[in-house]
């Protein structure tokens, strides 16, 4: 972030202003790993890699759409699972050696 | 994401960050392409030459993944744009 | 790791690190368990909604991906210590 | 990149300098992600899992070849094909979630 | 870094002190990274994919304790076949966890 | 890749960065070779040593991929070369 450096002496605003830019540019950046990942999963779910044809059949698309779902929904039910244990997690964390 | 809580100098800012990183999701899917088509279409080792039926198959393999990612694409954006108005909902009732 | 030949102010810069790693760990752990989970959980596409069945596994794996890992890391630790102890018996012998 | 901020003010050769090693950087890296990805697509077509010897037979030798040359086709042949669309590579970036 | 950044004129000591740093940075990088790698070898051997109990069976048990006892003897034997040959290799190996 | 067009002091700089890369690049074959080479030649979970069986294997299996990155690297290098001069050929004839 080279302006930000460029800035002089950092006022308050202006420290606000880069920890906004940085968790904006890491929600974008987790977006992306994200769309990455649940395309990788639905294209090895659906799309059959004989590839006779260079349009979706009807059945790859329904199963794309669906796949899409599931995964939000095994995504916020890990989600879910992590944040009750909440301890356990930090635990999990915790398990990562030499802290 | 919503933005608008930015200031303009920091959305400029974003606007070069957003930009960087369409490069390098590009180059992201390009690498992910070669490597979906590669693996699944090139099976013959006899030749180095890549066979009709092999160009039929890069070609048909790379429509398909660029359709397959825009339709996950669309219900990725329908997700997130439930969740939020879900979100908005829950703030408004508490 | 020993990082007792660090100053105060070293230290303190460390600790700060060491919490954003905690947090890049955390979100590698939640991506790796969503990845495993739902291919190995997931093989139904005939619905929407997760099955009964599929709600079982995903629970299920989530929790032996946990005391997998937390087993795994038991072992890491005790296999860095053996070693610790071995270079320090080699570093007195010589 | 330390010495270019040590630099104080930044005159147009430093900024178009920092530039170009950036460039050279970012390429240098490029290369070696696709070494790595070229070498592990081609050890799992032509290596056989079974190591009953530590030289390359005959046949592995051949595979690989004929791998790598394969690997630059279809490179090029998709490289190629998402140019020819330009617009709907940048459709594809577009899916992209929320930019 | 950003504190090292404001801290004016880069005295020897604190040249020192950014570079006990980093490397200190990359070691808790690299074990997070192992740890990583190895989770997920041991859970592809030890764990079976049928999810019909959450809590780890007797076999799935024992099995990660050797998978983790093997892992690291194959990087050991891996590090040292890099060591004993080329130089270029040994600089890798000697980075690496079991010195 | 061709670096005549930077000027010394850049030169110096990039000198820098490739022996970083160098390392980095050091890791991931280390990380790459270990991988492959566990995954393939373990099976055998009945004791926490390794097999004489094993044992050959993992050996054969490191020179193995070594010999085979080795060869990787010279066609990719001659491919590179390839392109290169076709690149300025063409320059040429424009």
């Amino acid at each position: 972030m080279s302006f930000l450096r460029a800035a002089g002496g950092q006022s308050m605003e202006q420290s606000q202003m880069a920890a906004n830019l940085a968790m904006a540019e890491r929600e974008m950046e987790m977006m992306g790993d994200m769309f990455h990942r649940l395309s990788q999963l639905c294209h090895s779910k659906c799309i059959s890699p004989r590839y006779l044809e260079e349009h979706l059949s009807k059945g790859e698309s329904v199963c794309t759409d669906r796949c899409v779902a599931k995964f939000f929904d095994v995504s916020a039910m890990v989600g879910k699972m992590l944040s009750d244990r909440g301890e356990a997690m930090a635990a999990a964390a915790a398990a990562m050696p030499q802290q | 994401m919503d933005f608008s809580h930015l200031s303009q100098q920091e959305q400029a800012h974003l606007q070069m960050v957003v930009e960087q990183n369409q490069i390098k999701e590009s180059m992201r899917i390009y690498n992910t392409i070669v490597d979906r088509c590669f693996t699944d279409c090139i099976k013959d080792m006899t030749s180095s030459a890549l066979s009709p039926k092999e160009n039929t198959c890069v070609k048909n393999c790379v429509n398909k993944f660029l359709k397959h990612s825009e339709r996950v694409g669309q219900r990725f954006t329908e997700s997130q744009v439930l969740m939020q108005q879900k979100q908005m909902e829950e703030g408004m009732a508490s």
